[in-house]
């Protein structure tokens, strides 16, 4: 029972990692959001593994708030944004993708470092979601450094709390409070991201950030 | 006690009343005729403690810091400083109302209105006065330095009251940026002083003095810090522009006040908290000190700003200050008490001259700047015969700084000499050739001084008018006068009678060195100054003057008498001018005094180089002089310094335009680099 | 197991907390403006005195609010300088609708967000519970952004973005160390409420894992370090102060800052209270004096007026941070009196900005000239508040500087002279632009909108402050900077 | 103490008779030895009295401190020279003021004549007041430096108490008293306006010093300037010979008067020829050379000062 439950967890958790990986190397705005998508699902899926195996229900409303907004509603708004404003669809990265995956697979080694010396007295399961969870977080920070796109921007941003998502189920008892709050966020984290997409679109005409750095806080 | 608080508080409430009251004419009467009482009411009370002996009297302010409160504490010297700030204050009060109003009757006349020509000095002036006196009663650091502070802003405000001149900004920038930085090197002087314990009090410090390398430290501190205010070359270069900026009566204050406050500080921190001098410590200060006053007059002698070269003057002055001072803690390290006092007492007996007559020609310069509007020395010239007693009291002023006999420059310089020739008793080699040449140093800053105070006087009162404003002045008003009368008497009498001021100050005297200038002295006869030491060594200024005036007297009896009586008048012989040129541009000009000095000295210290424009033959325009120079201490300290912070910021500048991504990429980098040292201090 | 924790403060804490709260949702339905910055006010003097009402209450903690030490003259002082921003803001806006650059519509939105901030600084300043800090501080960053674009310029638009980006990221970084505190506790204390519970943490802080808790103190720093505008994660703290309407720019520098700061210092007394963590002080001090230096260097090249005194903000969180860095009841107290201080002096110098930007209709600090002269009231307020900012007496931030300086220097000299010398460069640059602004020939003759009496109503505290304290507070301070190490 | 005022009374007497008689002297002796036949030593004392009787011829512009000066600077040199002991060190005054008294009377001489100079607004005034100030400003530390060595010697600075110590001969040869002595001459050259630094005898402008201040002076100011001058010669040669060669004076213990007035009478007389020797047999410098001169002069004394503690551990 455990080792299965502690298989699948990892197994759910690794898909997770491996989606971040995947995003990094994306190279089109779409597929950046169905890769998204599929991390959505697999967090979805850890956080419902966890709930079963833990047997702590209100883990079972996190997995479904991930899934519709995360895993649906989201990567659907995106696509609409990126149709209906003309976005250019390929995501033209600040670094090289070859250096990215460099730095991505230091980040993970730096995590798991920092990790397993750390958590001798968590549960295996904890320090492996753990491990895993700092790896997304710190994924999602690089991927968000390396693209100059918004949108692939608001991606990382998200890939960000997915893990933040991940690092909390995986701790047993965490009160609900927390991922109602990581919602709360995500929601309206979104809501501003979308005000802020249709404002920059009405000033800039584009949605490239690039674009808004040239204008300069201290004009002269 | 109470007489002090109550003076004290009384120019607090003149503050206010200068801020509440400044629409109503009588408001500048009311404050400084306050401020002149409160300032005599302070006088009264430090003589009284001079006088009476009775030690130190303290006490405590339940605010400040709270678990330490503010601790206040008078003892001889903070009485006797008191009594120097006292003095400055009512002279220039009296001044200084006489100034303003005549300024304000000027500005009345030619139809500008006063109030938005100028900043309000009134609220500040008190409250100056105030702050200075509060840094010597403070008797923990924290009130010492927030007097000291709070006499800094006070003085940059009066400073900032003359904002609409073009020179004033920077100036007062400056100024306020030295301040800071004095203070902050205090600040880390009482830091090692008071140590991790984080109790202020001074009495706690006494009792507990740092070992050798933390009281080095304090000392480098100490006369970085107090050095700056007091005009320390090379940190003296706020001292010549805002010190002139401020009206002559504020000017008067933070050159001849101020600036012994600064004294104030070293010599409480130098010979009292430290505990047991270091020998080199003195040697360091005379060194400073024998700079200082060599560079000091040398600066004021390349002035043509009548105000700014008092400052520079200032410095010399302050120079000579500190080689007192550091002999006198010199002969203490080396258990020398007796010299120790005598070189004390030359210190305290110039610092109170200085302020008296560093104060008088500073009212001087307000009284030509009132008269003529300019303080361009090339602009004056043959006031003597408009303004009669300026002139009078002005002279007293430059024979007592360039230290002639019978008047007070003469004395502290005499003493100091005496402290000197005490050398010999030292028994480091360094010390004892190293005083030889401070000594040098000492004599050629008093040579030069004269030359500078010749020329300030020469120019301005003596010879033919250089402008129309010049030849157009009229004498000052009476309390102007009566502001000016006072130091110069004074002058006369501490160059008469020093004996008596020096056994007033004696008390202060021996707090620090725990002896007195007489001690040796089993009987001293009172109009002789004959202190301890040496054999036979003796000045009397009262029989000096009583024979120069005799047989001044008698020889002007004896002339007229015996010898022709009659004078006829003609015009000067000027090498084929018939004295009839009304620009009276052939009359020597400040810098072309100036100029032998500046060949022999400026042009290794300043490298100042004259260029001469001489128009081809036949031309008629004038051959033109100018002369250039610059300071060192500019040159080599500061430029580098602000090229830095330019540097430095054009360069951090680029921080404000960064991209977005970049922002996030120095979070992200940040946030990487935490990580990575937690993970190896960990493993 | 866990003793039941009471779940009401019988205090005036919950009308603290519940008067903006109830205000924020009001104000978005009062379609007068001028009527609403009346109502603001009245909901800021409801909310100040209750909060001053809570200094004679000792309540115990509850599960997820808490009055102790820290943080009650925190919430005093936050309820203070929202008032007075709350009667600044009210002139303010009435010039501001005069020049036509706000509608009533927006202002509608602009008060019910002012309420909400309040609320959310007051939440998280009272809060027990991690979660609800975290929330809390997220609730201000959501609130503020929306504020700094409410002028919709481009401008205010891009430091907005900025704003919401930088903290986004920061606050998502928190949020991973909120997280792991719990993961660190829950071994020890058990799963559920108790292992996010400050006072119970605090007890317990000694059991708990101090490898995760380093780890977690990281996240937290860098997190919360962001909304307390640190070098290298302070981007876009000049940019939001300067874009935004002004009272926003007050109240972030008086408020925000010190609040995440609060929550920085929370988790740095889990980690002093736990011994076996690694000192934390390093760090702060490091991130403390390059916030100090930079800002310092940053001065030099401002142009806009607002932006200027943002950097100046980031300076004082250097010098902070410096303070809790070093540590020691000495320069803990300093700290904290800084950083209250620091508070009042800013907004009140803020207010005097405002004035002065809508006198002379610009930002730029050339474009306004001789305040003493054409505005005497005003210009004497902007070089009290300034001289007060740049650490003279007779002023609180001098006691400060005083205590930090002096007790630093006699333990670590050299960072002593780092200090002194970042504080000397940013004076430079100070008086640099304050004379300028304060003296020479005037440039505006406008009148001034609205009442002078938050701006001298602040200096007068700071101005209190700097020559006497009161005991109490001193007391508070004092156990205060025992808990921090 | 009688004694002592009476003394004084005769050495303010003696000084004043004898300075004419030196500077007479010394031009007798110049003239001599460029083989001119030269003025009686008695010229001086007419010249004075000449210009005792004539009219005073004052510029317009002159003022009151201009008629001043000359009573001021004849009063504090005569004062100055009322210190020195010449034929006995029991004087009255002597206790008023030391060797630094003494340097600042004659300062307070100088201060005043320079503005004096510049009184009439006229440029040969200020050229002479400006060189006289600059040359004043290495010749008074030299001056003083030279005081320093003698009084680390004898442990103090009063003039008569020096000269007793001298007397003594307990001092010996010493390197250090030699450097000041040479140092106190060329100070003594330079103060007294004699060749090589300026001449006593040009009215070419551009190398006067002290013929330019008192250009404008004429009749009984002139003749008390004159006399200042001849009493300040007077007075260095009294000096060096009271610190250098008190041999011959009379103290309040011991000695005879009239052995020491003899003396005294003697030293004046080697002192006078030794300087119009030293004059005739050098070329006036160019006045921004003076610097150099002086500046060695300050050395030297400074040199003498340090040496002091070579040649033996004072």
């Amino acid at each position: 029972m455990i080792d299965i439950g502690y298989d699948a967890a990892h197994l759910l958790g690794a898909l997770v990692l491996m989606t971040s990986f995947a995003l990094l190397y994306q190279r089109r705005l779409f597929s950046l959001l169905n890769v998204f998508t599929i991390q959505a699902l697999a967090l979805s899926g850890a956080a419902a593994w966890q709930a079963y195996a833990h047997d702590e229900p209100h883990l079972y409303i996190t997995a479904l708030l991930t899934l519709t907004l995360k895993a649906i509603a989201i990567p659907v708004a995106l696509h609409r944004i990126i149709q209906r404003l003309h976005i250019e669809r390929t995501v033209e990265p600040a670094l090289g993708i070859g250096l990215t995956m460099v730095a991505g697979v230091s980040l993970v080694t730096l995590s798991i470092l920092l990790v397993l010396p750390v958590t001798e007295n968590a549960t295996a399961l904890t320090r492996e979601d753990l491990a895993l969870s700092l790896s997304v977080v710190l994924l999602g920070l690089l991927m968000m450094i390396s693209r100059r796109n918004a949108v692939s921007q608001v991606v990382g941003f998200m890939s960000i709390e997915n893990g933040l998502i991940l690092a909390a189920v995986g701790v047993a008892g965490m009160p609900l409070v927390v991922e109602m709050s990581i919602a709360f966020s995500v929601m309206v984290a979104f809501i501003i991201f979308g005000i802020f997409l249709f404002q920059i679109r009405e000033r800039f005409e584009t949605l490239d950030v690039r674009k808004i750095e040239s204008f300069r806080g201290e004009s002269d | 006690m109470t007489l002090l608080f109550v003076a004290l508080l009384a120019l607090f409430a003149l503050a206010v009343v200068g801020v509440a009251a400044r629409r109503s004419p009588w408001v500048g009467t009311a404050v400084y005729g306050g401020t002149a009482t409160a300032c005599g009411l302070i006088g009264l009370w430090a003589v009284g403690a001079l006088v009476g002996r009775d030690g130190a009297v303290a006490a405590v302010l339940p605010i400040g810091v709270p678990w330490i409160g503010v601790h206040l504490r008078a003892d001889g010297v903070s009485a006797f400083f008191l009594l120097v700030v006292a003095l400055g204050g009512v002279t220039a009060s009296l001044f200084g109302w006489g100034y303003e109003r005549a300024h304000e009757q000027a500005a009345d006349h030619s139809g500008v209105h006063s109030g938005g020509e100028s900043g309000p000095v009134l609220p500040f002036f008190p409250l100056f006065l105030a702050g200075m006196s509060l840094v010597l009663l403070a008797n923990d650091a924290f009130s010492f330095l927030v007097s000291w502070e709070f006499m800094s802003l006070t003085s940059w405000l009066l400073v900032l009251s003359t904002h609409r001149d073009p020179d004033t900004p920077d100036a007062a920038r400056l100024y306020l940026m030295m301040a800071v930085l004095g203070t902050l090197c205090l600040l880390l002087a009482f830091g090692l002083l008071v140590g991790t314990g984080g109790d202020y009090r001074f009495d706690a410090i006494r009792q507990h003095p740092p070992e050798a390398g933390a009281a080095a430290l304090v000392v480098l501190l100490m006369v970085l810090g107090a050095g700056s205010k007091a005009g320390l070359v090379p940190l003296h270069v706020w001292l010549p522009l805002a010190h002139p900026a401020a009206p002559s009566h504020v000017s008067a204050l933070m050159s001849g006040v101020m600036t012994k406050v600064a004294v104030y500080a070293l010599v409480r921190v130098l010979f009292d908290l430290l505990g047991e001098p270091v020998w080199w410590w003195g040697g360091a200060l005379m060194a400073a000190g024998a700079v200082t006053a060599v560079m000091g007059v040398l600066y004021a002698l390349m002035q043509d700003d009548v105000k700014r070269l008092l400052a520079c003057s200032t410095i010399e002055n302050i120079g000579v200050i500190l080689i007192a001072l550091g002999l006198a803690l010199v002969f203490k390290a080396s258990h020398t008490p007796v010299i120790a006092a005598l070189a004390l007492s030359a210190a305290l007996l110039h610092v109170v001259n200085h302020s008296l007559f560093k104060s008088l020609l500073f009212f001087v310069a307000g009284a030509i700047l009132t008269a003529t509007g300019t303080r361009d020395l090339n602009r004056l010239g043959g006031l003597i015969h408009r303004m009669p007693t300026t002139a009078v009291l002005a002279l007293i002023g430059a024979a007592a700084i360039s230290a002639l006999p019978p008047l007070n420059g003469f004395v502290g310089e005499w003493l100091l000499f005496q402290a000197i020739l005490n050398a010999p008793a030292l028994p480091e080699w360094s010390l004892k050739i190293g005083i030889a040449v401070v000594g040098a140093a000492v004599a050629l800053a008093a040579a030069l001084a004269a030359a500078c105070f010749v020329r300030l006087y020469g120019i301005a009162f003596l010879g033919r008018p250089r402008s129309a404003e010049a030849g157009r002045a009229g004498e000052v008003g009476r309390a102007m006068l009566a502001g000016m009368a006072i130091p110069a008497a004074l002058c006369v009498a501490l160059g008469v009678l020093p004996t008596f001021v020096i056994r007033l100050f004696e008390p202060a005297v021996r707090a620090m060195v725990q002896a007195g200038p007489f001690d040796d002295r089993s009987y001293q006869p009172w109009i002789w100054l004959a202190p301890t030491s040496a054999i036979g060594n003796s000045y009397n200024g009262l029989i000096l003057l009583g024979m120069i005036a005799a047989l001044s007297v008698a020889l002007v009896l004896a002339i007229h008498r015996w010898a022709s009586d009659r004078v006829r008048r003609s015009i000067a012989w000027g090498c084929g001018h018939d004295g009839d040129d009304p620009a009276a541009l052939s009359q020597y000009s400040a810098s072309s005094f100036a100029q032998p000095i500046r060949r022999a000295f400026g042009g290794t210290v300043f490298n100042a180089r004259d260029r001469v424009e001489m128009p081809e033959p036949g031309d008629t325009r004038p051959a033109r002089l100018t002369v250039c120079w610059t300071d060192p201490a500019w040159a080599f300290l500061f430029t580098p310094v602000r090229r830095a912070v330019n540097w430095l910021a054009d360069h951090a500048d680029a921080l404000q335009f960064l991209t977005i991504r970049s922002y996030l990429t120095l979070m992200f980098a940040a946030l990487v680099v935490v990580l990575t040292l937690v993970a190896v201090v960990r493993s | 197991m866990t003793p039941a924790l009471p779940t009401m403060l019988p205090t005036m804490l919950p009308i603290v907390l519940i008067a903006p709260l109830v205000m924020a949702a009001l104000l978005a339905l009062v379609p007068n403006w001028r009527l609403a910055s009346w109502l603001n006010v009245g909901a800021c003097a409801v909310t100040f005195a209750a909060s001053l009402a809570l200094f004679t209450a000792k309540p115990a903690a509850t599960a997820m609010l808490v009055l102790d030490a820290f943080n009650v003259a925190l919430i005093a002082l936050t309820a203070f300088v929202g008032l007075t921003t709350a009667i600044f803001s009210a002139g303010y806006i009435g010039h501001e609708v005069a020049s036509g650059t706000l509608n009533p519509l927006r202002l509608r939105f602009y008060h019910a967000m002012f309420q909400a901030f309040l609320f959310t600084l007051l939440l998280a300043l009272s809060a027990n519970n991690l979660g609800v800090l975290w929330v809390a501080i997220e609730g201000a960053t959501l609130t503020t952004v929306l504020m700094v674009s409410l002028y919709r310029t481009a401008a205010s638009i891009e430091a907005a973005w900025k704003y919401f980006i930088l903290c986004g990221v920061g606050i998502a970084l928190a949020l991973f160390g909120t997280i792991l505190i719990y993961l660190a506790a829950q071994p020890v204390m058990g799963p559920g409420l108790a292992a996010m519970t400050w006072t119970r943490l605090l007890a317990d802080a000694a059991r708990i894992e101090p490898n995760i808790l380093n780890l977690a103190f990281v996240f937290l720093l860098i997190g919360y370090g962001t909304k307390v505008g640190l070098a290298p994660l302070h981007a876009w703290l000049p940019d939001a102060h300067a874009e935004g309407p002004t009272p926003i720019s007050a109240v972030l520098s008086g408020l925000l800052l010190n609040v995440a700061l609060y929550a920085v210092l929370r988790f740095k007394m889990l980690l002093a209270a736990n011994g076996a963590a690694l000192a934390p002080g390093p760090l702060l001090m490091v991130m403390g004096l390059s916030s100090l230096l930079l800002a310092a260097l940053m001065l030099y090249r401002r142009r806009d007026i607002k932006r200027f005194f943002a950097y100046s903000s980031i300076e004082h969180m250097g010098i902070i941070a410096f303070a809790f860095g070093i540590g020691g009841p000495l320069a803990n107290f300093a700290g904290l009196l800084h950083m209250a201080m620091h508070s009042l002096t800013k907004s009140a110098i803020f207010f005097a900005v405002g004035h002065a930007v809508q006198i002379g209709g610009t930002q730029r600090i050339d474009g306004i000239r001789g305040l003493t002269v054409s505005h005497p009231a005003l210009g004497w307020g902007l070089l009290a508040g300034v001289v007060a900012i740049a650490g003279l007496p007779p002023f609180g931030v001098f006691m400060s500087e005083f205590l930090l300086i002096t007790s630093t220097f006699a333990r670590q000299p050299w960072l002593g002279l780092l200090l002194v010398l970042g504080i000397a460069v940013a004076f430079g640059a100070l008086v640099l632009r304050v004379q300028r602004l304060c003296f020479g020939a005037p440039t505006g003759g406008a009148p001034i909108h609205g009442t002078l009496l938050p701006l001298y109503a602040h200096l007068a505290v700071v101005l209190v402050a700097g020559v006497w304290l009161p005991a109490p507070l001193v007391a508070w301070f004092q156990a205060v900077a025992a808990l921090l190490g | 103490m009688i004694a002592a005022v009476i003394h004084q009374v005769l050495h303010m007497a003696l000084v004043l008779a004898l300075a004419p008689l030196l500077t007479g002297w010394v031009r007798l002796v110049k003239s001599r030895l460029v083989g001119r036949r030269g003025a009686s030593v008695l010229q001086p004392y007419r010249d004075l009295a000449r210009l005792l009787r004539k009219e005073v011829v004052l510029a317009d512009n002159a003022s009151w401190l201009f008629r001043s000066v000359p009573y001021v600077m004849f009063t504090a040199i005569w004062l100055a020279a009322g210190l020195v002991p010449v034929f006995t060190t029991d004087l009255a005054l002597a206790p008023t003021g030391d060797l630094i008294a003494l340097i600042a009377l004659l300062g307070t001489a100088r201060f005043f004549l320079a503005l004096a100079g510049m009184d009439t607004g006229t440029s040969f005034g200020g050229i002479g007041s400006s060189r006289e100030m600059m040359i004043a400003a290495l010749a008074e530390p030299a001056m003083l430096m030279v005081v320093f060595s003698v009084a680390v010697l004898v442990r103090t600075t009063s003039l008569a108490e020096i000269a007793v110590y001298m007397m003594g001969g307990t001092v010996g040869l010493r390197v250090s008293l030699a450097l000041a002595l040479i140092a106190l001459v060329m100070v003594a050259i330079a103060e007294n306006a004699r060749i090589p630094i300026d001449n006593p005898a040009t009215h070419l402008e551009l190398t006067m010093v002290h013929e330019a201040m008192v250009l404008e002076y004429s009749g009984r100011h002139l003749a008390l300037i004159e006399g200042a001058a001849m009493l300040k010669l007077l007075l260095y040669a009294a000096v060096i010979a009271c610190v250098f060669a008190p041999w011959g004076m009379a103290t309040p213990t011991q000695g005879s008067l009239w052995i020491g007035l003899l003396s005294f009478l003697a030293k004046l007389a080697a002192a006078g020829a030794a300087l119009a020797l030293f004059e005739t047999s050098i070329a006036k410098m160019r006045v921004f050379r003076v610097g150099e001169f002086l500046g060695g002069a300050l050395l030297l004394s400074l040199l003498g000062a340090i040496f002091l503690y070579v040649s033996r551990g004072v």
